[in-house]
């Protein structure tokens, strides 16, 4: 991560210059608008240049967020921003790495590259704008959404099992570092996504993000969120992070965990030419 | 001249020790001067049971099986009626097999070989330590004429490091099979002059694949382990840090083919490999591949289909989805190399390709062309220039990653470079890479994606031909069974019957003008496939047009088609 | 005689009301006794943004849209040009529009319509309460001649539950419309006699789909939402409960795909829906149903593609991977329903053919069909028996799952039958069911799934047929598209230059001999498809002998292909 | 589950009923011929007949495990285990359904249908034999895999990922009965499926199960498994089944969780014909 040396002489840049002019089509209110904005001052505040940061991302609205910004993307397929994240930060460590989506995303048709994704630590930032609802077509429910939501034509009796846990299930899978936003305030989104994005490995930022149009409620959480996970600082400790988690509502903001598991990065060392390699094929 | 050669199969159960004695034998050949062939064939237990060496030497080069075996060396019988039908013997042939294990079954006794007995586990019980593989190696290297001196310096090299006692037994069980080799009218190979040190190759297809992706450029893997492709992906575990890229083991298919499209994205070329049902799994990420116009590679081994299928069992039942299996209108490009040795070339040239041409890129290989081992002249190394087309700083003016561009190869910005940013994308989009739900766009875009693959200038790489290119008779194959279709036309030539081959290398796009051309003035055509639905013939005939007379010699797996099968075909539709 | 229809299309962006408004007029004219067809088009944002409705109202059954819009209503111009394509004007059309919302734009002037300025808004204004698109539709009533009783029944039904007021409020806003109708040499429907209660429905192709599945049998649903999909699961969601079967939300479509198989297994006629991206993801599990015989639908909606594409419009680009894309050799069944009535019945049958051969079925709609609604006939309630063979005592007695039959259809036992447990496997087996990875084994086992469906007697359901059978002229199309193709060959009859149309319901297996029966004596042949590479075309060349002369009306979407188009391909392929 | 009402006269079932005549494609001495036997001897003591029981599984060694049983078998694609299991239990409640497989198939390929099966808790037992490598693949590293097994090619240095912690998955992804058992003891492992059935909703049942050719050193799991984790009765509070695993050692067998979620299956009373739904489409 050279790119965020604090000594390079770069011209300053700020949240604007990594935001493009391609209009969202997201709706007036949408939560998604604020992290774009976080997303953007995080970069600006990290000082990365542009063109040293890609963003992956699957198929949502929020999965959208790719085009509105300045930096690479890659709006790839529904489920799979992670592997495609991967790919990008293993094939080319330097880069800074970003991978978002929605909750329908992440966790229903991606939780398996979620799952892995916490274990196998690769060194990127993973966002997910949370509204505990299938926008983009249409308002079904998703993992996270409430048992007994009845506004889906797909579930009219509700979905009837419980709401998947996003945090304790990257604590389970070995995230290193577990995180939760809200949209409210783009200013402490991007702090929080700045100590995403620095901490080494794979960093999970679950961002409560309203869907104002499937899930009018939600403008309600602004009542609902409140700091920490019982503890100003994050624990360390899964133990500890456990048992924040079995007190946690749903709307403790804030790290909840931050741990120190080595970072995977095959390092490759070259030290033959393919030719030298074929010569082992040879009949002497 | 068709190819004078001796083939040979081994079989027993558990610990007979088949395998080892077939790779000794084809190594020894090697090391005196002999091409050769060795492919297996497994029972389902995961160790032990039933297993079967196939061997072809020769002292000319060998892409394929022959009709028949020549010897069939049988430590024991177990399951032999399950695969008995892989091993055609005829009255030529010659059964030696050990009385101790019971009797000939009748399978085997039905096509009226000479039934020779050699007890093998008594000899080798007279040697302190002697394993009745040894005993079985000298046997058949003295029937067929091997040089001694090369299976001792193999046995040598395997054993070398266990002490001289370990070599010392393993030669004397060698010398008594040696003793007990009596029988007469085998074919023997001719006398071989070692050919100069590294000048061959033993190889096995599979790891062929590697070494050509790797020396294509590849030197990022996702991985996920499927029967028969995992030794691609192994070899290049190996391989591949040794050259400063990196293979990772993922969680799944739609993983394994994500992250490769990550990683070239990011501008290292990329590959997974894979067989049938992993492909399955990944066509719509193929799609994106296509639509965002990220080059990367899938080695496809095929194997018996449909489903789980037969895993380790070889079929060229993948051809369909290889070819049509992504939605949408999503041209690609699908290669199959034509043997073991041009699965080196193959590989190479499908990375080139999809660099060159920023698309997905299918190369179908088999298991029987994968797991087998050859011992091949040295691949020539080829240098194809002209990798992925990556934006000048004139490009990155105003960049549009999707230009619409006369080739339909738009100059691609990769991460890092300031000013092409750009987000690409599986949604239909405009030039600059912006979705687009617009008619237009669409249509432009649709026509680029196939454009460029159309203006491509393929060369002469596009096929492999022999025979009499003015023969009214053609014969149009792919894959591993392009080395059989080689033998029966050669056959043919010799019977006065001429034959033109066609084995296209490059089976997406369809070589419509090449193909027509290469069938000009022919009135009669034969298909030959390893599968049950005839897939290669219905994409020929959806695609372009065949002489008035099409015949096809198709056949599910596991039984290949050998030479002598298409030699009837032929002289049947000849007649 | 050709169809005397008006079409109208509706545009506005965010909160002008085009929808409700379309649906109101579809309604009131059904009401009235007209035939009616809807669909939309909608812009990328989530909600509001740009949309259209597009009517065609006729006093006869309407399949398809027609070649030109008669009127098109203008709330706003957002966005227009991002669609205007699909709007297509000419010289003979009126183009009435709200001058407060700006000037006509350049693709709106460009074809020559009449541009007529009526004040919507502010006419609307001066109704406390009244809305913009009642008096839109006050105004299109008038114009078309269409009874205003009817709206009036509908906007009782709509807003009776406001209150009285609000029925007044709209009824005001709609004559106020009425009053600003001063244009004329607009169409005008013929006075219909209301239909008799019940005898007509409206309905969407989805929730066609949706009932036709139901009436089959369908009990068990699993489902993972998509566009253009969505709504036949979400239809099922509501109403397969009320007939005692259940539909289960998924994680993802592998796991949709699966739980139907599981579904299915147990006895229970099961189906999933799903879109390109979607089905590419079945595609391996669907493999598994043809390998274990078990039945399974997948309604695929197809959408623009490849890759995520533009998943809002309508194509037929799907017809590759439902027919070729499943890895092995995998015989299986693909319909197309051939307009949104045929909706049901194709859904139906699909059913029937899965459960009575004992394999998946991929019916192939699209967003066109789908998402639009029509005014339709009460489809025929269609009794097909036979379905799955289920085991009886005499089969239970050393049950055989995979017994090999002359039909190629073995009678299966269900959970709960004593005496018939067997294990349904995606290897390749024995007739017993246990897995083999002999020869014999797999060619009668490839040949039993294949048998099966080339025996079966699908009677005349293949295909429709229209115009004249035994004009030289053949046209073949399939899907969404058989509407506008029955119009133009109806067009082409009346202009003198008889056609033949064969659009099949069944596109796999190819009915070749059907087909080629149905060809027999035409020289020239038309295959009209929506999409860019002629996907059908090149299936038809690569099964059966096609005409001398064949040609292509191949377009991807979203732009439809209209019946003059057609015509005018058949005029010139016919000089 | 009428098949297992104790009132039932039905006749008397031994363990070898439930074994069929299929010789296992099995290396001698592979675990999963211990799970095998004690599946039959569970299936017995709760006289399930033959015809009323069903397992579904993917493919991997263990997944073979269907065929040698006398119940009703569905072997279907790799991974893909728990979606065919709910299916049929959701199709048809009064069957008894297992789902059975490797921790390569199920944790996996298969690990987002493992969390979902979780949440969902359709009422069946998973069954996973795991033996930490994928066996029939000829032994590449699993998710449940030590970091620095070098023993496979494909992972010539380790995986060099934290394995995956089957039972704290599990947990955080809802499931309502959790269990560790070991093939050392076939009445002991077939008293755990015993209640692993028995217990309403989704069942997971982890069986530490050697593979004898890729990792014979797991021959010495007998010594290192125990009994509990720390406590001879389940939790039925998450929060002590997580402070529970935070000390287990991955060898503590018996059951960890029991908890009491409802059981999700619809169940749909018909009221109407098909026709008399078709009447919504009808233009009156
Ligand atoms: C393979 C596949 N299946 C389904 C879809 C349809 N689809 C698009 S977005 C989406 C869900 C999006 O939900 P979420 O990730 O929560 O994003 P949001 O729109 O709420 O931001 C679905 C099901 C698809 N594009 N591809
Ligand atoms: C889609 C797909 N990918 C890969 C494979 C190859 N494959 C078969 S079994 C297996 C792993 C089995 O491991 P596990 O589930 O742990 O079972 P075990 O053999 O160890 O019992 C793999 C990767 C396959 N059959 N299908
Ligand atoms: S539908 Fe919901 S999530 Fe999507 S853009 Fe609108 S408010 Fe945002
Ligand atoms: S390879 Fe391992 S898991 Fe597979 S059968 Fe042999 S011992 Fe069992
Ligand atoms: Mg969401
Ligand atoms: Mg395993």
């Amino acid at each position: 991560m050279s790119a965020i040396d604090a000594d390079t002489a770069a011209p300053v840049l700020k949240a604007s210059d990594y935001k493009s002019d391609v209009k969202p089509v997201w709706c007036p209110g949408c939560g998604d608008f604020s992290v774009l904005s976080a997303i953007t001052k995080a970069l600006a505040e990290l000082g990365i240049p542009p063109h040293e940061a890609v963003v992956a991302s699957g198929i949502g609205c929020s999965s959208r967020i790719p085009a509105y910004t300045t930096v690479y993307g890659f709006h790839s397929v529904h489920g799979r921003a992670l592997p495609v994240a991967s790919g990008i930060k293993l094939a080319r460590p330097e880069l800074t790495v970003l991978a978002a989506g929605g909750d329908g995303d992440g966790f229903s048709i991606g939780g398996n590259h979620f799952i892995h994704a916490c274990r196998r630590n690769v060194d990127m930032t993973y966002i997910v704008m949370d509204n505990a609802v299938y926008g983009m077509t249409k308002g079904q429910a998703s993992p996270t959404t409430e048992p007994d939501w009845t506004a889906s034509k797909l579930t009219p009796d509700g979905p009837g099992i419980s709401a998947f846990q996003p945090l304790e299930m990257a604590l389970s899978a070995g995230a290193q570092f577990i995180a939760r936003g809200f949209t409210a305030n783009p200013n402490t989104l991007a702090h929080l996504i700045c100590q995403a994005i620095r901490h080494p490995g794979f960093s999970l930022v679950q961002v409560l993000s309203p869907c104002i149009t499937y899930r009018p409620e939600q403008r309600a959480y602004k009542n609902r969120v409140h700091q920490h996970f019982g503890h100003p600082e994050p624990a360390t400790d899964r133990r500890e992070a456990f048992a924040r988690l079995m007190d946690d509502d749903g709307f403790s903001l804030g790290v909840l965990y931050k741990g120190s598991q080595p970072v995977y990065q095959p390092a490759p060392a070259p030290s033959a030419t393919p030719e030298e390699v074929a010569a082992q094929f040879a009949i002497c | 001249m068709s190819n004078p050669s001796v083939s040979i199969a081994l079989t027993g159960s558990g610990g007979a020790g088949v395998m080892t004695a077939g790779q000794m034998l084809l190594t020894a050949a090697a090391r005196a001067g002999c091409y050769g062939l060795m492919s297996r064939s497994l029972g389902p237990q995961i160790r032990g049971g039933e297993s079967a060496a196939l061997l072809r030497l020769s002292t000319a080069p060998v892409d394929g099986p022959d009709d028949i075996f020549d010897l069939l060396l049988a430590f024991d019988w177990g399951n032999i009626d399950r695969f008995a039908a892989e091993l055609p013997l005829n009255e030529n042939s010659v059964v030696i097999y050990d009385p101790g294990q019971g009797p000939v079954p009748e399978v085997v006794r039905e096509p009226g070989p000479r039934l020779v007995q050699v007890p093998l586990k008594e000899i080798a019980k007279g040697i302190p330590g002697g394993r009745e593989n040894m005993v079985g190696l000298g046997l058949i290297t003295t029937l067929i004429g091997l040089d001694a001196a090369s299976l001792r310096q193999v046995i040598e090299e395997r054993l070398g490091r266990k002490g001289a006692e370990a070599v010392d037994t393993s030669w004397q069980a060698v010398e008594a099979g040696a003793e007990a080799a009596t029988v007469d009218g085998l074919p023997r190979l001719d006398q071989a002059s070692p050919a100069a040190p590294g000048s061959r190759w033993q190889i096995s297809g599979n790891d062929a694949v590697g070494l050509g992706a790797l020396r294509g450029g590849v030197r990022f893997v996702a991985a996920y382990p499927i029967t028969p492709a995992t030794e691609i992906l192994e070899w290049m575990a190996v391989n591949l840090p040794k050259v400063g890229g990196a293979l990772v083991q993922c969680e799944d298919e739609l993983a394994s083919v994500c992250m490769a499209l990550g990683g070239s994205y990011a501008g290292v070329p990329s590959m997974t490999a894979t067989a049938g049902p992993g492909l399955a799994l990944m066509t719509e990420a193929i799609g994106l591949g296509v639509a965002s116009e990220t080059p990367v590679v899938i080695a496809n081994v095929m194997r018996g289909g449909p489903s789980t299928g037969i895993p380790t069992k070889s079929e060229q039942s993948d051809l369909n989805i290889a070819c049509y299996g992504l939605h949408g209108d999503a041209p690609h490009i699908v290669t199959a190399p034509t043997s073991i040795a041009d699965c080196v070339f193959t590989a190479q040239w499908t990375v080139y390709l999809a660099e060159a041409l920023q698309c997905p890129a299918i190369l179908l290989s088999d298991q029987a062309m994968g797991q087998a081992q050859a011992v091949i002249e040295k691949p020539a190394e080829v240098a194809f220039i002209g990798r992925r087309k990556v934006a000048r700083p004139a490009d990155l003016e105003n960049y549009q990653r999707y230009r619409i561009t006369a080739d339909g190869i738009s100059p691609v910005a990769l991460p890092g470079m300031p000013g092409g940013q750009h987000t690409a994308d599986g949604l239909e989009h405009a030039p600059s890479g912006t979705p687009s739900t617009q008619a237009a766009h669409h249509q432009e875009q649709l026509d680029k994606r196939r454009r460029k693959l159309d203006r491509f200038d393929y060369g002469d790489h596009w096929a492999i031909r022999a025979g009499d290119p003015e023969a009214e008779l053609a014969l149009i194959t792919f894959g591993s069974l392009t080395g059989a279709a080689r033998d029966a036309v050669t056959r043919c030539a010799e019977a006065g019957l001429p034959v033109r081959l066609i084995a296209p290398r490059l089976l997406l796009p369809v070589q419509v003008e090449r193909l027509e051309a290469a069938l000009a003035g022919a009135t009669k055509l034969l298909i030959v496939e390893q599968n049950h639905e005839a897939q290669l013939r219905h994409l020929l005939a959806g695609h372009i047009r065949l002489p008035a007379v099409v015949d096809s010699l198709n056949r599910a797996g596991p039984l290949t088609i050998r030479p002598g099968e298409i030699v009837s075909a032929l002289t049947t539709l000849a007649a």
